[in-house]
Protein backbone atom coordinates (compact mmCIF):
# COMPACT_ATOMS: atom_id res chain seq x y z
CA UNK A 1 0.00 0.00 0.00
CA UNK A 2 1.65 3.49 -1.12
CA UNK A 3 1.14 6.02 1.53
CA UNK A 4 -1.45 9.16 0.46
CA UNK A 5 0.61 11.97 -0.77
CA UNK A 6 1.62 14.50 1.26
CA UNK A 7 -0.73 18.01 1.40
CA UNK A 8 0.14 21.15 -0.88
CA UNK A 9 0.97 24.22 1.43
CA UNK A 10 -0.50 27.03 -0.34
CA UNK A 11 0.30 30.51 0.88
CA UNK A 12 -2.74 32.95 0.08
CA UNK A 13 -3.15 36.36 -0.02
CA UNK A 14 -6.24 38.67 0.76
CA UNK A 15 -6.36 42.17 -0.47
CA UNK A 16 -8.50 45.31 0.15
CA UNK A 17 -12.57 44.59 1.10
CA UNK A 18 -10.94 41.00 1.36
CA UNK A 19 -8.35 41.14 4.20
CA UNK A 20 -10.67 43.85 5.73
CA UNK A 21 -13.58 41.18 5.90
CA UNK A 22 -11.32 38.01 7.35
CA UNK A 23 -8.99 40.83 9.41
CA UNK A 24 -6.26 38.69 7.62
CA UNK A 25 -3.73 39.97 4.38
CA UNK A 26 -1.88 36.44 4.64
CA UNK A 27 -3.39 32.85 5.32
CA UNK A 28 -1.57 29.35 5.06
CA UNK A 29 -4.33 26.66 3.91
CA UNK A 30 -3.16 23.39 3.74
CA UNK A 31 -5.37 20.95 0.88
CA UNK A 32 -4.93 17.05 0.25
CA UNK A 33 -3.10 16.86 -3.08
CA UNK A 34 -4.39 16.99 -5.97
CA UNK A 35 -6.50 19.93 -5.55
CA UNK A 36 -7.78 23.52 -7.56
CA UNK A 37 -7.65 26.96 -7.06
CA UNK A 38 -11.41 26.25 -5.80
CA UNK A 39 -10.34 23.71 -3.14
CA UNK A 40 -8.14 26.36 -1.44
CA UNK A 41 -10.93 28.74 -1.16
CA UNK A 42 -13.53 26.10 0.33
CA UNK A 43 -10.83 24.96 2.37
CA UNK A 44 -10.15 28.76 3.23
CA UNK A 45 -13.35 29.76 4.03
CA UNK A 46 -14.10 26.74 6.24
CA UNK A 47 -11.22 27.03 8.36
CA UNK A 48 -10.56 30.53 8.68
CA UNK A 49 -12.55 33.27 10.99
CA UNK A 50 -14.13 35.03 9.04
CA UNK A 51 -13.47 33.88 6.47
CA UNK A 52 -17.01 32.38 5.31
CA UNK A 53 -17.79 36.17 4.23
CA UNK A 54 -15.43 35.89 1.20
CA UNK A 55 -17.49 35.13 -1.80
CA UNK A 56 -17.49 31.22 -2.72
CA UNK A 57 -16.02 32.00 -6.31
CA UNK A 58 -13.83 35.36 -6.13
CA UNK A 59 -11.38 36.44 -8.74
CA UNK A 60 -7.96 34.37 -7.97
CA UNK A 61 -4.33 34.70 -9.28
CA UNK A 62 -2.12 32.10 -9.03
CA UNK A 63 1.85 33.00 -8.75
CA UNK A 64 0.78 37.16 -9.64
CA UNK A 65 -1.00 35.36 -13.15
CA UNK A 66 -4.97 35.52 -13.42
CA UNK A 67 -6.07 32.55 -12.90
CA UNK A 68 -9.32 29.96 -13.10
CA UNK A 69 -11.15 28.54 -10.36
CA UNK A 70 -10.49 24.92 -11.84
CA UNK A 71 -7.06 25.77 -11.84
CA UNK A 72 -4.79 23.38 -10.40
CA UNK A 73 -2.55 23.85 -7.63
CA UNK A 74 1.12 22.91 -6.43
CA UNK A 75 2.91 22.63 -3.83
CA UNK A 76 4.05 26.42 -1.57
CA UNK A 77 2.10 27.90 -4.47
CA UNK A 78 0.54 31.71 -3.83
CA UNK A 79 -3.42 32.25 -4.65
CA UNK A 80 -4.13 35.44 -4.52
CA UNK A 81 -8.25 36.45 -3.83
CA UNK A 82 -8.79 39.83 -5.73
CA UNK A 83 -11.82 41.94 -4.98
CA UNK A 84 -13.65 43.50 -8.01
CA UNK A 85 -10.39 45.95 -9.52
CA UNK A 86 -10.75 49.57 -9.48
CA UNK A 87 -7.91 50.83 -10.90
CA UNK A 88 -7.98 53.91 -13.38
CA UNK B 1 8.07 48.63 -10.65
CA UNK B 2 8.09 51.04 -14.02
CA UNK B 3 4.87 51.22 -14.00
CA UNK B 4 3.04 51.91 -10.45
CA UNK B 5 4.31 55.07 -8.01
CA UNK B 6 3.52 57.03 -5.27
CA UNK B 7 4.72 60.22 -6.16
CA UNK B 8 2.48 62.36 -8.54
CA UNK B 9 2.07 61.25 -12.51
CA UNK B 10 1.56 63.36 -15.89
CA UNK B 11 0.37 62.54 -19.21
CA UNK B 12 2.71 65.11 -20.91
CA UNK B 13 5.99 63.62 -19.03
CA UNK B 14 5.39 60.10 -20.57
CA UNK B 15 4.28 61.84 -23.76
CA UNK B 16 7.72 63.32 -24.28
CA UNK B 17 9.74 59.58 -23.04
CA UNK B 18 7.07 58.15 -26.37
CA UNK B 19 7.45 61.05 -28.95
CA UNK B 20 10.17 59.51 -31.72
CA UNK B 21 11.22 61.43 -35.07
CA UNK B 22 8.70 58.54 -36.27
CA UNK B 23 6.11 59.38 -34.86
CA UNK B 24 3.14 61.50 -36.39
CA UNK B 25 0.36 61.25 -33.75
CA UNK B 26 0.18 60.62 -29.62
CA UNK B 27 -2.60 60.44 -27.70
CA UNK B 28 -2.60 60.35 -23.97
CA UNK B 29 -5.51 59.78 -21.33
CA UNK B 30 -5.24 61.00 -17.99
CA UNK B 31 -7.54 60.03 -15.27
CA UNK B 32 -8.32 62.07 -12.60
CA UNK B 33 -9.74 61.92 -9.01
CA UNK B 34 -13.71 63.35 -9.33
CA UNK B 35 -15.07 65.28 -6.76
CA UNK B 36 -18.57 63.00 -6.79
CA UNK B 37 -18.92 59.24 -7.89
CA UNK B 38 -22.08 58.10 -8.21
CA UNK B 39 -24.21 60.92 -6.53
CA UNK B 40 -21.99 60.75 -2.81
CA UNK B 41 -19.82 63.65 -2.76
CA UNK B 42 -15.72 62.38 -2.48
CA UNK B 43 -13.16 63.81 -0.52
CA UNK B 44 -10.43 62.01 -1.42
CA UNK B 45 -9.22 58.19 -1.79
CA UNK B 46 -6.55 55.50 -1.21
CA UNK B 47 -5.16 53.29 -4.27
CA UNK B 48 -4.06 50.19 -3.02
CA UNK B 49 -2.47 47.21 -5.41
CA UNK B 50 -0.90 43.49 -5.52
CA UNK B 51 2.09 45.43 -6.45
CA UNK B 52 4.05 42.62 -8.38
CA UNK B 53 1.11 41.45 -9.66
CA UNK B 54 -0.06 45.10 -11.02
CA UNK B 55 3.09 46.09 -12.26
CA UNK B 56 3.76 42.89 -14.14
CA UNK B 57 0.28 42.98 -15.54
CA UNK B 58 1.08 46.45 -16.63
CA UNK B 59 4.06 45.51 -18.50
CA UNK B 60 1.44 42.45 -20.52
CA UNK B 61 -0.84 45.22 -21.64
CA UNK B 62 1.84 47.50 -22.46
CA UNK B 63 3.29 45.16 -24.40
CA UNK B 64 0.15 43.73 -26.00
CA UNK B 65 -0.76 47.28 -27.01
CA UNK B 66 2.59 47.77 -28.59
CA UNK B 67 2.65 44.15 -30.37
CA UNK B 68 -1.05 44.60 -31.86
CA UNK B 69 -0.31 48.10 -32.91
CA UNK B 70 2.90 49.97 -34.03
CA UNK B 71 3.13 52.08 -31.19
CA UNK B 72 5.16 52.51 -28.51
CA UNK B 73 2.74 53.20 -25.21
CA UNK B 74 3.43 54.32 -21.44
CA UNK B 75 1.68 53.76 -18.28
CA UNK B 76 1.90 54.64 -15.05
CA UNK B 77 -0.68 54.69 -11.93
CA UNK B 78 -0.31 56.43 -9.03
CA UNK B 79 -1.03 54.63 -5.39
CA UNK B 80 -1.30 56.24 -2.03
CA UNK B 81 -3.57 58.72 -0.77
CA UNK B 82 -4.90 61.14 -3.92
CA UNK B 83 -7.03 64.64 -3.56
CA UNK B 84 -9.52 65.66 -5.93
CA UNK B 85 -7.93 66.93 -9.02
CA UNK B 86 -4.81 63.99 -8.84
CA UNK B 87 -4.11 62.26 -11.48
CA UNK B 88 -4.32 58.25 -10.45
CA UNK B 89 -3.16 57.09 -13.83
CA UNK B 90 -1.74 57.97 -17.52
CA UNK B 91 -1.29 56.84 -20.40
CA UNK B 92 0.81 58.15 -23.26
CA UNK B 93 0.49 56.27 -27.39
CA UNK B 94 2.96 57.56 -30.07
CA UNK B 95 2.36 56.09 -33.37
CA UNK B 96 2.78 57.11 -36.97
CA UNK B 97 -0.53 57.10 -37.42
CA UNK B 98 -3.53 58.65 -35.40
CA UNK B 99 -5.91 55.91 -35.40
CA UNK B 100 -3.65 53.23 -33.89
CA UNK B 101 -2.38 55.95 -31.40
CA UNK B 102 -6.53 56.52 -30.20
CA UNK B 103 -7.32 52.85 -30.58
CA UNK B 104 -3.91 51.60 -28.69
CA UNK B 105 -4.78 54.06 -26.01
CA UNK B 106 -8.38 52.98 -25.38
CA UNK B 107 -7.18 49.63 -25.27
CA UNK B 108 -4.76 50.40 -22.28
CA UNK B 109 -7.23 51.98 -20.31
CA UNK B 110 -9.87 49.15 -20.74
CA UNK B 111 -7.33 46.62 -20.17
CA UNK B 112 -5.66 48.29 -16.72
CA UNK B 113 -9.58 48.57 -15.64
CA UNK B 114 -10.12 45.02 -16.02
CA UNK B 115 -7.24 43.32 -15.00
CA UNK B 116 -4.84 45.16 -12.95
CA UNK B 117 -4.72 44.41 -9.02
CA UNK B 118 -5.28 47.78 -7.76
CA UNK B 119 -8.30 49.19 -5.62
CA UNK B 120 -9.75 51.99 -4.14
CA UNK B 121 -11.14 53.47 -1.09
CA UNK B 122 -13.05 56.27 -0.96
CA UNK B 123 -13.56 58.68 1.22
CA UNK B 124 -17.04 60.89 1.32
CA UNK B 125 -17.86 64.00 2.46
CA UNK B 126 -20.43 62.50 5.05
CA UNK B 127 -17.42 60.96 6.64
CA UNK B 128 -18.00 57.24 5.08
CA UNK B 129 -15.79 55.19 3.47
CA UNK B 130 -16.23 52.69 1.06
CA UNK B 131 -13.96 49.96 -1.47
CA UNK B 132 -15.08 50.67 -4.91
CA UNK B 133 -16.48 47.97 -6.65
CA UNK B 134 -16.70 48.80 -10.54
CA UNK B 135 -18.99 46.08 -11.17
CA UNK B 136 -22.18 46.87 -9.13
CA UNK B 137 -21.40 50.82 -10.06
CA UNK B 138 -25.04 52.36 -10.90
CA UNK B 139 -26.64 49.78 -9.54
CA UNK B 140 -28.38 50.75 -6.59
CA UNK B 141 -25.22 51.79 -5.07
CA UNK B 142 -26.59 52.79 -1.37
CA UNK B 143 -28.61 49.01 -1.08
CA UNK B 144 -25.69 47.57 -2.48
CA UNK B 145 -23.41 49.27 0.22
CA UNK B 146 -25.47 47.92 3.35
CA UNK B 147 -25.75 44.50 1.92
CA UNK B 148 -23.45 42.81 -0.62
CA UNK B 149 -20.66 45.22 -0.51
CA UNK B 150 -18.22 45.13 1.77
CA UNK B 151 -19.39 47.39 5.08
CA UNK B 152 -19.27 51.12 5.07
CA UNK B 153 -17.78 52.27 8.31
CA UNK B 154 -17.00 55.54 10.04
CA UNK B 155 -13.67 57.28 9.15
CA UNK B 156 -11.60 57.80 12.51
CA UNK C 1 -7.82 84.05 -33.30
CA UNK C 2 -8.34 81.70 -30.27
CA UNK C 3 -7.48 78.16 -32.07
CA UNK C 4 -4.84 79.22 -34.38
CA UNK C 5 -1.28 80.48 -33.76
CA UNK C 6 2.22 80.97 -35.02
CA UNK C 7 3.80 80.23 -31.30
CA UNK C 8 4.74 76.64 -30.06
CA UNK C 9 1.53 74.54 -28.72
CA UNK C 10 1.47 71.99 -26.12
CA UNK C 11 -1.46 69.14 -25.37
CA UNK C 12 -0.88 69.40 -21.78
CA UNK C 13 -0.92 73.00 -21.65
CA UNK C 14 -4.63 72.84 -23.10
CA UNK C 15 -5.28 69.47 -20.29
CA UNK C 16 -5.23 71.91 -17.82
CA UNK C 17 -7.24 74.12 -19.40
CA UNK C 18 -10.26 71.21 -19.29
CA UNK C 19 -9.56 70.07 -16.21
CA UNK C 20 -11.94 70.25 -13.74
CA UNK C 21 -13.66 68.78 -10.26
CA UNK C 22 -16.40 67.26 -12.56
CA UNK C 23 -13.34 65.50 -14.84
CA UNK C 24 -12.87 61.81 -14.28
CA UNK C 25 -10.86 61.70 -17.55
CA UNK C 26 -8.61 63.30 -20.11
CA UNK C 27 -7.54 62.36 -23.58
CA UNK C 28 -5.38 64.57 -25.53
CA UNK C 29 -4.18 63.81 -29.27
CA UNK C 30 -0.68 65.58 -30.24
CA UNK C 31 -0.22 66.13 -34.31
CA UNK C 32 3.62 66.20 -34.60
CA UNK C 33 6.15 66.77 -37.53
CA UNK C 34 7.35 63.73 -38.85
CA UNK C 35 10.67 63.06 -40.73
CA UNK C 36 8.73 61.88 -43.29
CA UNK C 37 5.97 61.04 -45.35
CA UNK C 38 5.38 58.83 -48.25
CA UNK C 39 8.62 57.62 -47.99
CA UNK C 40 10.23 60.53 -48.73
CA UNK C 41 12.31 62.18 -46.38
CA UNK C 42 11.00 65.62 -44.96
CA UNK C 43 13.34 68.39 -43.45
CA UNK C 44 10.73 71.04 -41.96
CA UNK C 45 7.36 72.24 -42.95
CA UNK C 46 5.16 75.31 -43.31
CA UNK C 47 1.56 75.53 -42.45
CA UNK C 48 -0.47 78.71 -44.31
CA UNK C 49 -4.35 79.13 -43.47
CA UNK C 50 -7.30 80.91 -44.73
CA UNK C 51 -6.96 82.59 -41.16
CA UNK C 52 -10.67 83.75 -40.10
CA UNK C 53 -12.13 81.17 -41.79
CA UNK C 54 -9.85 78.19 -40.37
CA UNK C 55 -10.66 79.81 -37.04
CA UNK C 56 -14.22 80.06 -36.95
CA UNK C 57 -13.98 76.31 -38.48
CA UNK C 58 -12.18 75.24 -35.54
CA UNK C 59 -14.53 77.25 -33.45
CA UNK C 60 -17.43 74.84 -34.83
CA UNK C 61 -15.52 71.89 -34.63
CA UNK C 62 -15.38 72.43 -30.85
CA UNK C 63 -18.88 73.75 -30.23
CA UNK C 64 -20.30 70.39 -31.82
CA UNK C 65 -17.93 68.05 -29.89
CA UNK C 66 -19.18 70.01 -26.95
CA UNK C 67 -23.16 69.62 -28.03
CA UNK C 68 -22.70 65.84 -29.31
CA UNK C 69 -20.69 64.49 -25.77
CA UNK C 70 -20.90 66.19 -21.93
CA UNK C 71 -16.99 67.14 -22.45
CA UNK C 72 -14.55 70.25 -22.70
CA UNK C 73 -12.88 70.74 -25.44
CA UNK C 74 -9.50 72.76 -25.92
CA UNK C 75 -8.05 73.03 -29.73
CA UNK C 76 -5.14 74.45 -30.87
CA UNK C 77 -3.22 74.65 -34.69
CA UNK C 78 0.03 76.15 -35.21
CA UNK C 79 1.19 77.94 -38.67
CA UNK C 80 4.08 79.48 -39.86
CA UNK C 81 7.59 76.95 -40.25
CA UNK C 82 7.94 73.84 -38.38
CA UNK C 83 10.59 71.99 -37.10
CA UNK C 84 10.71 67.87 -37.42
CA UNK C 85 9.32 67.26 -34.20
CA UNK C 86 7.31 70.24 -33.72
CA UNK C 87 3.86 70.08 -32.58
CA UNK C 88 0.99 70.94 -35.18
CA UNK C 89 -2.12 70.59 -33.77
CA UNK C 90 -3.41 69.93 -30.11
CA UNK C 91 -6.60 68.62 -28.47
CA UNK C 92 -7.45 68.68 -25.32
CA UNK C 93 -11.39 66.92 -24.07
CA UNK C 94 -12.51 66.30 -20.28
CA UNK C 95 -15.23 64.07 -19.48
CA UNK C 96 -16.64 62.64 -16.86
CA UNK C 97 -16.79 59.09 -18.80
CA UNK C 98 -13.43 57.72 -20.59
CA UNK C 99 -15.68 56.90 -23.48
CA UNK C 100 -17.14 60.21 -24.33
CA UNK C 101 -13.76 61.41 -24.14
CA UNK C 102 -11.80 59.42 -26.25
CA UNK C 103 -15.04 60.14 -28.85
CA UNK C 104 -15.12 63.43 -29.12
CA UNK C 105 -10.90 64.05 -29.06
CA UNK C 106 -10.90 61.41 -32.03
CA UNK C 107 -13.97 63.29 -33.59
CA UNK C 108 -11.93 66.75 -33.10
CA UNK C 109 -8.91 65.77 -35.09
CA UNK C 110 -11.12 64.06 -37.70
CA UNK C 111 -13.74 67.21 -38.58
CA UNK C 112 -9.72 69.51 -38.34
CA UNK C 113 -8.39 67.57 -40.94
CA UNK C 114 -11.58 67.55 -43.05
CA UNK C 115 -12.74 70.66 -42.86
CA UNK C 116 -10.36 73.30 -41.70
CA UNK C 117 -8.65 75.57 -44.15
CA UNK C 118 -5.18 75.21 -43.16
CA UNK C 119 -2.45 73.96 -46.13
CA UNK C 120 0.90 71.95 -45.05
CA UNK C 121 3.82 72.80 -47.55
CA UNK C 122 6.55 70.23 -47.62
CA UNK C 123 10.45 70.57 -47.86
CA UNK C 124 12.39 67.95 -48.69
CA UNK C 125 15.84 66.29 -47.38
CA UNK C 126 16.35 66.45 -51.92
CA UNK C 127 15.53 70.25 -51.89
CA UNK C 128 12.28 69.54 -53.35
CA UNK C 129 8.97 71.29 -52.36
CA UNK C 130 5.50 70.23 -52.02
CA UNK C 131 1.75 71.11 -51.28
CA UNK C 132 0.36 68.09 -48.93
CA UNK C 133 -2.85 66.82 -50.76
CA UNK C 134 -3.93 64.41 -48.38
CA UNK C 135 -6.52 62.92 -51.02
CA UNK C 136 -3.76 61.61 -52.78
CA UNK C 137 -1.61 60.26 -50.40
CA UNK C 138 -0.08 56.56 -50.56
CA UNK C 139 -1.72 56.62 -54.04
CA UNK C 140 1.14 56.80 -56.66
CA UNK C 141 2.49 59.96 -54.89
CA UNK C 142 5.84 60.08 -57.44
CA UNK C 143 3.49 60.15 -60.09
CA UNK C 144 0.89 62.20 -59.03
CA UNK C 145 3.32 65.07 -58.23
CA UNK C 146 4.45 65.34 -61.67
CA UNK C 147 0.82 65.75 -63.21
CA UNK C 148 -1.87 66.43 -61.59
CA UNK C 149 -0.47 67.88 -58.28
CA UNK C 150 1.07 71.30 -58.12
CA UNK C 151 4.24 71.36 -59.52
CA UNK C 152 7.56 70.13 -57.91
CA UNK C 153 9.99 73.18 -57.93
CA UNK C 154 13.28 73.83 -56.43
CA UNK C 155 13.85 75.46 -52.97
CA UNK C 156 15.56 78.58 -53.74
CA UNK D 1 -38.57 96.96 -70.84
CA UNK D 2 -37.22 96.39 -67.84
CA UNK D 3 -32.79 96.66 -67.67
CA UNK D 4 -30.98 93.63 -66.92
CA UNK D 5 -29.96 93.90 -63.42
CA UNK D 6 -26.37 94.73 -62.87
CA UNK D 7 -23.56 91.88 -62.72
CA UNK D 8 -22.68 90.64 -59.35
CA UNK D 9 -19.29 91.73 -58.10
CA UNK D 10 -17.51 88.52 -56.43
CA UNK D 11 -14.11 89.15 -54.49
CA UNK D 12 -12.06 85.55 -55.35
CA UNK D 13 -9.41 84.14 -52.96
CA UNK D 14 -6.81 81.70 -53.79
CA UNK D 15 -4.63 79.98 -51.64
CA UNK D 16 -1.80 77.43 -51.18
CA UNK D 17 -1.06 75.94 -54.87
CA UNK D 18 -4.19 77.60 -56.07
CA UNK D 19 -2.40 80.74 -55.02
CA UNK D 20 0.97 79.67 -57.41
CA UNK D 21 -1.04 78.55 -59.78
CA UNK D 22 -2.90 82.08 -61.05
CA UNK D 23 0.26 83.68 -59.58
CA UNK D 24 -2.56 85.81 -57.36
CA UNK D 25 -4.17 85.59 -54.42
CA UNK D 26 -7.20 87.69 -54.52
CA UNK D 27 -9.39 88.38 -58.27
CA UNK D 28 -12.33 90.19 -58.50
CA UNK D 29 -14.79 89.33 -60.95
CA UNK D 30 -17.87 90.36 -62.57
CA UNK D 31 -20.64 87.94 -63.17
CA UNK D 32 -24.32 88.13 -64.35
CA UNK D 33 -27.19 87.86 -61.86
CA UNK D 34 -27.98 85.46 -60.91
CA UNK D 35 -24.96 83.39 -60.51
CA UNK D 36 -23.77 80.37 -58.66
CA UNK D 37 -20.59 79.82 -57.37
CA UNK D 38 -19.91 77.05 -60.10
CA UNK D 39 -20.57 80.39 -61.96
CA UNK D 40 -17.95 82.40 -60.44
CA UNK D 41 -15.34 79.57 -60.94
CA UNK D 42 -16.36 79.81 -64.85
CA UNK D 43 -15.44 83.19 -65.43
CA UNK D 44 -12.31 82.91 -63.39
CA UNK D 45 -10.96 80.05 -65.37
CA UNK D 46 -12.28 81.51 -68.84
CA UNK D 47 -11.25 85.03 -67.99
CA UNK D 48 -7.96 85.38 -65.63
CA UNK D 49 -4.61 83.84 -67.25
CA UNK D 50 -3.36 80.90 -65.50
CA UNK D 51 -6.67 80.09 -63.80
CA UNK D 52 -7.50 77.49 -66.17
CA UNK D 53 -5.46 75.53 -64.03
CA UNK D 54 -7.40 75.55 -61.32
CA UNK D 55 -9.56 72.71 -61.31
CA UNK D 56 -13.44 72.77 -62.40
CA UNK D 57 -14.89 71.63 -59.54
CA UNK D 58 -12.35 72.78 -56.61
CA UNK D 59 -13.69 73.35 -52.55
CA UNK D 60 -15.22 76.53 -52.49
CA UNK D 61 -16.23 78.99 -49.54
CA UNK D 62 -18.81 81.59 -49.39
CA UNK D 63 -18.37 84.65 -47.10
CA UNK D 64 -15.99 82.15 -44.98
CA UNK D 65 -18.40 78.81 -44.86
CA UNK D 66 -17.93 76.12 -46.68
CA UNK D 67 -20.65 76.02 -49.58
CA UNK D 68 -21.61 74.16 -52.69
CA UNK D 69 -21.02 74.76 -55.99
CA UNK D 70 -24.72 75.37 -56.91
CA UNK D 71 -25.02 78.03 -54.44
CA UNK D 72 -25.85 80.97 -55.37
CA UNK D 73 -24.13 84.16 -54.76
CA UNK D 74 -25.10 87.96 -53.92
CA UNK D 75 -23.23 90.99 -55.22
CA UNK D 76 -20.42 91.47 -53.04
CA UNK D 77 -19.87 88.02 -51.55
CA UNK D 78 -16.26 86.46 -50.92
CA UNK D 79 -16.11 83.18 -52.27
CA UNK D 80 -12.60 81.48 -51.50
CA UNK D 81 -10.80 78.41 -53.56
CA UNK D 82 -9.89 75.91 -51.11
CA UNK D 83 -7.35 73.25 -52.26
CA UNK D 84 -7.27 70.04 -50.72
CA UNK D 85 -6.71 70.93 -46.82
CA UNK D 86 -4.02 69.78 -45.09
CA UNK D 87 -4.07 70.62 -41.22
CA UNK D 88 -3.34 68.20 -38.46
Amino acid sequence: MSSAPPPLRIRVLLFASYADLVSREEVEVLVPSPATVADVIARLRADVPGAHRLPDRPLAAVNQVHGRLTDPVADRDEVALLPPMAGG
Amino acid sequence: MNHLTHEPIEAAWLARQVAGAESGGITTFTGVVRNHQDGRSVTRLEYSAFEPMADAECARIVSEAESRWPVAVRLRHRLGQLAIGDVAVAIAVAGAHRGEAFDACRYVIEEVKQRVPIWKKEFYADNTVAWVDPTKRKHDVDAAALTERPPVVSAP
